[in-house]
Formats: C-alpha cells, structure tokens, sequence
C-alpha cells in the first residue's frame, strides 16, 4: 500500500512539475482571488482582520477546488483510465498517493496565499505562524476529502462541475473548524477543540478512503 | 494460470448502456491459448465484447467467467491484473515522457525497471523515448501501447484493432509479436476488419452482428 | 397477512393522524403566552425536521450501509436508499419553508447565519447532490456504489446539526422536545398533539417512500419490458 | 453574422439543455458557495447587509468561471476543433453567439443567486428589484469579457486552469462597479455613474470581441 | 475553383513545433481534380502535412500556397472554408446527435437541411440518426466524418489514415466516394498505410520519411 502511495504520489507531483500549472496559473489565481474577495467586501469589511481567517480559508477552497480537478484530470483521458486500470494498483494505496501529492501542493499554495494573507489582509505575522499548524492539518484534510470526492465524480459528464457541489458541502465544516482555530490564534482563544476537531475529520477522511476508495472506482 | 481450459466462458452475455444493448446475448468460449479474430460491421458489438472480457464495462445479464473470475460477482482488479487492453485511443499519462510511462507501469508491477530499454527497442520507439507522449504520433502511440503490453505480459491479450495506424514495419513486428504470446501458452483476442497477414497465424474468426455470435469459424 | 394489513392501512392512518394533529393543533391547544398563535408551528416544524434529518436521511444512510455490506448487498438497498433521499429532499426543503415562516415573526428574519440553519440549507444541497450523483452515472452497480459512499459521508452532517445548538449556542430553539433528561418540557394537549405530529409526519414518510418506491420498481419493470424489444431491434441488425 | 450568432448560441444553449450542467451542478455550487461564504465570513460579517451585494457578486463570479469553462471545453475535444474549423464561421458571430448563451445562462444562474441573497443575506428586496438592471448589464459584460478570455486560453493544456487567471483581472472592473450600483440600490446613492460605466464596458467588449475574435482563435 | 491549376504548392516548408521540426523542407506540387495518397513510417510527417496544408498548423518557413491561398500570409479561415479534413478523432459535438450536428453544419454553411437525410443514408447511419455522437462505434464516427464532408462538399478533401475503423462496406463506398469526387473535379489529398482498394483509382503515391519527400511515383 504505501509502495503505490508512493509511486503514485511521485507521478503526480512530477507531472505537475513539468506542466507548471501550479506555479502558473493556481497561485497567480489564488493571490487574484484574495485582491478582489478584498474588493468586494469593500474596504470597510476587508481591512478589519477579524475578516482575514474567513476570506483566506474561501480562496484557499477555491484553489483546492481547481487542484482536486486537475487532480483527477490527470487520470481521465478516455485511454488512461483502461489502461492504468489493467495494472491493477491497490486503490488504498492510490487514495494515499493522490492525498499526498495533492497535500504537497495544497501546502505550498497555502504558504503563498498566508503571505498575501498578511501582506494584503492586515493579518498578524504573529498569529498566522501560530495559526500555521492547523492550517497545516486543515489542508491535509482537504487534500483527503478532496481525492476522495474527486474519485466519486471521476468519469461522467461533465465531473467538473459536479465536483464542488458535492466537495463544498464535505469541505463546509474544515472551513468552520479552519477558521475559528486560525481567528483563535490571532485573538487568543481556545485552540484545542479546533484542533481535535481538524485532526479527527482528517482521520475519519483518511479511513474511509483507504477502506472505500476501492469501490469509487470505475468498474 | 487459470485451472479452467476456457479461458473466457460466455453464456447469454448481455450488456446495456442506458438502456441500449451492445452485446445482446453472445455465447463464447475461447480455449488458453489460442488466436481469435473478433470482426463485423461498424458498431457490431467488437469493441463492446472486448470491454466486457476487460472488465471495463459491467455484465448486466447472463453469465461471464474469464481467466477463471465471474465478472458479475468475482473480483474484477484481480481480472484486469491478468489482461492486457489495447484501445482505440491508446493513451496513457500524457505529459511523461516514453521512459516514464513505462517505468511507472513497471514499478506498479514489480517488474525491473531494467527491460525497459529493450522493449522500447522491441517496438522501434528507442528514438523517441524521451518525447513526451502528448507529441508521438498515432502509431507511435499504438506502439507505446505494444510496449506497456510487453512489460505487463499478461494472460489474456484483448487488442482492439491494432493494425489501425500502425505501419508496415509495425504490422509484421505486430504479427510476429502474436505467433509468440500464443506460443508461449497466452490468449488473445484481436478485433480486426482486416484478415491478419501473417500465414503463419490462423486464429479463429468470430463474426459479430448486431450486438451478438453470428458466425464462428472454429 | 399483517404485512399485507399494515401496508394497506398505512395510508389511512397517516391521514387520520395528521388530521388529528391539524384539528388539534388549530383548534383545541391553546395559544402560548409570548408565541400567540405562532405557537402552532411547534406542531409541524419540528415533526418535519424529525423526519427529514432522522426518518428519512437515517433510512437512506442506513439503506446506502446495507448496500455497501457484501452479505445484504442487493438493489432493494440501493432503490431504498434512493426512494428515502428524494424523498428527504422534500422534508428538508418544507423544514426551511416552515422554520423561515418561523424565523420572520420571531427572530425578524427570514434566515440567520445560525449554525443549525445553515447546517440543514447544507444537508439539503447534499441531499441534491446525491441525486446529480445518481444521474451523472449510468452503470447501475457503480452508481449504486457511488451513491452509497456518499450518502454514507454526507450522513456526517446530521449530528452536526443536532448539535450544533449546543455548540455554537445560537438562535435556534434548544432542545424542547428531546432534551437530554427525556422530560417533555410541554404538557396537557399540547403534548399529545406533538406526539401525534412526530408519528403523523413519520407515517407520511413511510407512505411517500412506499409509493416513490413502488413508482421506481414499475419503471424499471417497464424498462426491462422495453429490454426486449431493444435486444430483438439489436440483434436484427446487420443480418438484412 | 447576426445567423451566425443566433446558430451558434442555439447550439451551446441546446447542449446545455440535454446535458443539464447548469441545473443539476451549476446552480446547487452557486447556493452552496453563498452559504459558505456567509459562515466563513461569520454572522457579524454576512448578516450586516453591507456585504450582500460583495458576496453576491464574488459567488457570481466563480459561477461565472464555471460556466466559462465549461463554454469553451464545448468547443475543445481534440476532434471537434478541427472539424468545426473547416466550417469557417464568421468570427464575430461565434463571439456574439457564444456571449448570448453565456449571458443567458448567467441570466438564469444570477436570478436563484438573487433570491438566495435576498433569503439568505437579508439584502432588501426592493432593493434587489431596483439593482435588477445593472445586475443584468454586469453580467452581460461578464459573458461577453468570459468568451473573450474563453477563447484566448483555449486549446493550451491545463487551460481550465489558466482562464480564471487572466479573467480576474478582467473582471475585477466589473466587480466593482456592480457591488456599487447594487450598493447604491440598496442604501441610496448614485446609479448613474456606475451605470454608466458597466454599459460602456459591455459594449467595449462586445466591439472588442467582435473586431478581434478572429485573431484569437487558434490559426 | 482555384485560377491555379496546382491546388497545393510547397517550397521547403517546415513545421516546427516546439523546436522539433514535424516538417522538415517540403517541396510538392499537388494539381487540381487528382489523387495522392501519402505514406510512410510511424512519424514520418503525414498527419503534420495534411494538417499544415488544412491551415491548422502554422507554417514556420519555406512557401506554402494551398487552393490559391498563402499559408503564411493569407486568409487562413478562407482558406479552411474551402478543404474538408477528417482526422483520427473525427468528432463533433459529443452531446448532440448525428442529426443535429448535421443540421448545425448545413446551417453553418447556408445549405439546405434537407439533404442530410440522404447523406446519413449513403454513409449507413440512418439507424443511428438520433443517437448522441459520443456514444457512436469508432467506425461510426468515421462515417459522420464523412457526411460532414458530404455535406460542406470541399474543393480539396485532406482525409487521415481514412480506411482505419472502417469495416469492408464502409471502405468500399469509400473508394466509391472518392472516385466520385475526383471525377467531381476536386482535390483529394489521403494518408494510408495500406493501398487503396479500388482498381479503378491509380493515385499518385507520395513517400514521406523524415518530415519530408523521399519518393513521389509521379
Ligand atoms: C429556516 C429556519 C429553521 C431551520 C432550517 C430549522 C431547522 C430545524 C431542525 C433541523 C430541527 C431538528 C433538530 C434536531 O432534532 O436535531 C429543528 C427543530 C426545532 N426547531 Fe427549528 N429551524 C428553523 C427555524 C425555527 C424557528 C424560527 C423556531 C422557533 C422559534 C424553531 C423551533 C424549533 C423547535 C422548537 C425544534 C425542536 C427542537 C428539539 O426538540 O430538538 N425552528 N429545527
Ligand atoms: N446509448 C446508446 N444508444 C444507442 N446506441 C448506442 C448507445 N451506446 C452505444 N450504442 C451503439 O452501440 C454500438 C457500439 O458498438 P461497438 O463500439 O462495440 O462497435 P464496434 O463493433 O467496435 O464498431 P467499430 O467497428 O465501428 O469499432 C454502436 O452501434 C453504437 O452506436
Ligand atoms: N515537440 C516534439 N518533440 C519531439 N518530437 C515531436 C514533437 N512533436 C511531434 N514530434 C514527432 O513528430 C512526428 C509527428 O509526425 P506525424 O504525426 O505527422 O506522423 P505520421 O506520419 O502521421 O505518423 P503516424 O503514421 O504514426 O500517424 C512524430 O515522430 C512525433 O514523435
Ligand atoms: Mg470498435
Ligand atoms: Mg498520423
């Protein structure tokens, strides 16, 4: 299982690196997408931090979004999924590969989207690093719920659009538990049930997968 | 190794896609180790039969065994582990290159990574193998196709036309490449609008029409 | 027998069930100090909520397990599952309806950004989402599988929504009816009207999913009898 | 190129029709987006009213994206670029053509998302009424800027990716103007302007469109 | 009608795609109402030329003239209003139906609709008239290819690898069809692997290897 983990993970993080949409197009997305969330609250709304957690978990849902499409992109042109279903690979062992590929690049589009956080948003360097490990887990979350969900849509028609009807709703209480941590860090509060919260949903993500993933996938 | 003889057991196979059959009832046995050509009109049923013994689009009635696994009830990864598919579209991951498709088929099956240069050399692709597959050209596709079957080398080969795209060089290496699967104990099932040139092959014919058997020459 | 008298006297008990809690809740309870009248949308408010979140979503999510468990896996699971959640889709839209028409008169608003409310708007687009799941896949075991996960993550919701009272301690009515000590916190006939309410709209859930459900066996049947006559048009062709 | 259009835009909407995207996927993300927006902005940020018509068009504009995408992924499998190309339709009437269904769809979209926000985010009814046109106008110039950027990003690969990217920017003017005029609808102030400015934008793109179409699309 | 009487003029083009050069100095002369068929190894170029000379790919350097139109200078949408092309994917709309994408071409081309009832008669698709292209056989597809062309009746028909899916009917109104076209006085421009059946076509052969001509019969 974590031998296919791993070689799926690697695939896929080596075609995202050598197609460059990551660095090309989510991240300059992402940051777009903060400037103008930010514009259409109007400054009034924007400027005050306490807005900061919210509008930085909705544009990271939305970057998660296109990354868990491209995610399953990758494996749906109509010769790929025949062929690579003739391998036989352990579907746990794909669901972990492809949580974790897509965890790597939720995290370093995390990172990008922090520091625009702070620099566009007000948001207190202090508070976002201490933020930073739930955010951390958050998207490790994400990343779970977000594969298995892409391999719910996989396949039919028009997956792309069925994909964040039924991924917004999983994603609702990751974004609740997200941002009440992270506006627990930047005003003192208790962090603790969040975390539980976060590290249970991504648990629970992860064993469902490994147990269902399996039967998602096309016959 | 199946313990059956046939490897493929077909009895009143049907299969439905909303509503419409495409297989409407085919009784088939295919003995391990033998050639068999599937042929017929355009939208006959060649290409649905194919996907069926793949496991790639669900019996809906009647009764289906290959390689020994029931494909109404049985485990069908088990079954793709033990088949080859050669599609129309023979695609694999479109933005690695020859060399890291095929390291990535072998790895998932623990083979060597070691056979890959002589595969692709087996195939005539050694001087693209580092173009990513996006770029080759149909039959290089087609045989980028030949040479993830080589390194699989699995039970059942289910190769849907594979002349179409191919060239000459690659139809002679083709038929040459058949002769030796099913000398060395394999099955395979190639659907095909062509006869298959080699005299050295005489494989059975089955002529679909209509979604079912209308003829069969053994 | 009894399946067969039960079945048959289901739907009559429904009607006279949910007459009763009309005739009783608009007539002979009294109105409440503070509600006035709207007091009377506690006889059918939080009955159809009942039903939607545990009735008719439990029967679904329970339906979706029994399909996915290899010993009791069979298309009656998977039909239930599907008859239950459409018709979950219709509680959880009338418990919006009925809580807005609550909320107005009460909180001033038609809707609030309060845990519980939001909570159930989610469970019914994921109640949507399960039938746009149903319909973007066409082979029957795979959407039954698929169908199936998801009914079983979108059930994650319903606690979420029972508790989110406590945990975010907002707006929405605490629990009255259910509370922890089991102690109905209303008496004389308002009580029996509630329970009349509770047994009526589940009734009313068991009939609608009988009926839905006997609708879908008759067109599958139509369709298999359609089966043979596209099996004969198939196999005609090409052998002019 | 009015044929052309209305032959084009009859097309897309009747592939609409039979496959339902909109319906059964577009619209539930939309509600579902302005739900989430709502809780990731907690009650203080979404209930006050200020932030209706910011969180109205951000929730329309990643409709929007959605519909974009899946307006020109119409247009790009591998086959039907070729074919439909050899039929040498008049530029300008695929734009036009392809903008009205667009517009219509967003049209559409736009109404649920408006009774969602009068439901959800307590925005003033009359209000709404009164910000009908200019709404109607932002969108129209969104779907005619959308097919512009639609065809600018077609035929790359990862080009669902790349579309949101430059089109943010694009819209970003819109958003603007929009959130005001509707802003001005609700609290008072003046529409003129805003107006004013979204009419010129829509004919700057439909002009743009029309005169420069030709040059997008792939030679 | 062209005023020249060579449809398809080359001077050492070349046809880069991403610094590799799919054409690699074409010169070719192609006059007008003939046939040519073009073949060559897995690679060799043909698919390239066929879509350079279609105006889907751009022209990198050399001189390239096709029905009367400079490829690097001219009107290229006039161009492809004028040739036909039929690729290895030969698909329309997935979501409409054979009828319906028919009816959106003779629209497109302000033909009367009316014909297309004989068209999908004569390519064999009658049957399956109302069925939703992406559920069509890859033969099937093929034939849609082909009404289209029926239907928009281009001055130069580039066809690619046209026999492949096709089953034995299909590529004997094939070779009918394109007797009738050349007789018709257009252009046809076919790549193959395999010779053309009819005895009654001699086409010009036309070797490519390489992006470009090794051998030409004529
Ligand atoms: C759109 C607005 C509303 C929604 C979506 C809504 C939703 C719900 C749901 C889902 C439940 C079932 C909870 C459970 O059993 O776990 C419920 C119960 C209930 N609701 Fe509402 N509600 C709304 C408005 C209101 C209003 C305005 C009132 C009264 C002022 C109200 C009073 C109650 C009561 C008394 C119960 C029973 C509580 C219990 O015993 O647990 N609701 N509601
Ligand atoms: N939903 C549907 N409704 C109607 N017809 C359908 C549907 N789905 C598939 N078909 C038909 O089923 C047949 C599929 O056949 P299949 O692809 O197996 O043919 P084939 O023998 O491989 O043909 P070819 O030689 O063209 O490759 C075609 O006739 C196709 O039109
Ligand atoms: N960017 C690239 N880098 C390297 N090689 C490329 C690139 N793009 C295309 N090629 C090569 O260019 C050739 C394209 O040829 P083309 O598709 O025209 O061949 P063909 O003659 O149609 O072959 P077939 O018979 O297989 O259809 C192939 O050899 C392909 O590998
Ligand atoms: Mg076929
Ligand atoms: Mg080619």
């Amino acid at each position: 299982m974590i031998r296919t983990a791993l070689l799926v993970a690697a695939k896929d993080l080596r075609i995202e690196l050598r197609s460059r949409v990551l660095l090309w197009q989510v991240v300059p997305f992402g940051v777009m997408a903060l400037l103008l969330s930010g514009l259409a609250l109007g400054p009034a709304h924007a400027g005050s931090s306490s807005a900061g957690p919210g509008l930085f978990y909705l544009v990271t849902l939305f970057v998660a979004l296109l990354m868990i499409n491209r995610s399953q992109a990758i494996e749906s042109t109509p010769g790929t999924r025949a062929s690579v279903a003739t391998l036989g690979l352990d579907p746990a062992g794909v669901f972990l590969g492809k949580s974790l590929a897509l965890c790597v690049e939720l995290w370093a589009t995390g990172l990008v989207l922090l520091a625009g956080a702070i620099l566009v948003l007000h948001t207190a360097l202090h508070g976002a690093l201490v933020a930073l490990p739930s955010i951390g887990v958050t998207l490790a979350a994400m990343a779970a719920a977000g594969t298995l969900y892409g391999a719910l849509t996989a396949g039919g028609d028009g997956a792309a659009t069925l994909l964040p009807v039924l991924t917004l709703p999983a994603f609702a209480p990751l974004l609740i538990a997200g941002e009440r941590s992270f506006s627990a860090a930047l005003h003192g509060g208790a962090l603790w049930e969040w975390w539980v919260i976060l590290a249970v949903a991504l648990v629970v993500y992860l064993a469902i997968g490994v147990l269902l993933y399996g039967v998602l996938e096309e016959s | 190794m199946t313990g059956d003889i046939d490897v493929v057991r077909l009895r009143d196979a049907v299969v439905l896609s909303n509503g419409f059959p495409l297989l409407s009832g085919v009784d088939l046995a295919i003995p391990s180790g033998s050639l068999s050509v599937v042929t017929g009109a355009n939208g006959a049923g060649k290409t649905s039969l194919l996907r069926l013994l793949a496991g790639l689009v669900p019996l809906t009635s009647g009764v289906a065994t290959v390689a020994g696994i029931d494909l109404a009830e049985g485990d069908l990864r088990q079954l793709r582990r033990r088949v080859g598919w050669l599609g129309h579209e023979g695609s694999f991951y479109d933005d690695l290159s020859v060399r890291e498709n095929l390291v990535f088929a072998a790895r998932a099956l623990d083979r060597p990574t070691g056979e890959i240069g002589s595969v692709v050399e087996r195939v005539g692709l050694t001087h693209r193998i580092d173009t990513t597959t996006r770029q080759l050209s149909a039959g290089q596709r087609r045989r980028l196709g030949l040479a993830w079957l080589l390194l699989r080398r699995p039970e059942l080969w289910l190769l849907d036309e594979p002349y179409a795209s191919l060239d000459d060089d690659g139809r002679t290496f083709f038929d040459g490449l058949l002769g030796d699967v099913v000398a060395g104990g394999a099955t395979v099932v190639v659907s095909a609008h062509d006869p298959l040139r080699s005299a050295a092959l005489s494989p059975r014919t089955i002529l679909l029409a209509g979604g079912r058997v209308v003829n069969d020459s053994q | 027998m009894m399946k067969q008298l039960s079945q048959r006297l289901l739907g009559p008990a429904t009607l006279v069930l949910l007459g009763l809690t009309f005739w009783l809740g608009l007539w002979v309870t009294p109105p409440d100090r503070v509600q006035g009248d709207l007091v009377r949308l506690l006889y059918v408010h939080p009955a159809i909520a009942w039903v939607a979140l545990y009735v008719s979503f439990g029967t679904a999510t329970i339906a979706s397990a029994l399909y996915l468990w290899r010993r009791t896996r069979s298309y009656v699971m998977d039909r239930i599952a599907y008859c239950a959640m459409e018709v979950s889709v219709v509680f959880i839209v009338l418990t919006l309806i009925t809580g807005s028409i609550w909320g107005r008169p009460t909180w001033g608003v038609w809707w609030a950004w309060d845990a519980r409310l939001t909570s159930t708007a989610i469970l019914g687009v994921l109640a949507l989402g399960y039938l746009a799941l149903r319909r973007a896949n066409e082979d029957p075991a795979l959407r039954a599988r698929r169908s199936a996960v998801f009914a079983i993550l979108s059930a994650i919701n319903v606690p979420i929504i029972h508790f989110s009272v406590q945990w975010w301690k907002t707006l929405h009515q605490g629990a009255t009816v259910f509370t922890s000590s089991r102690t109905v916190l209303v008496h004389g006939s308002m009580a029996w009207t509630l329970l009349f309410s509770f047994v009526g709209f589940t009734l009313l859930f068991f009939w609608l999913l009988r009926a839905r459900y006997r609708l879908e066996v008759k067109r599958e049947a139509s369709s298999s009898a359609q089966l043979d006559e596209a099996l004969a048009s198939r196999r005609s062709e090409g052998t002019f």
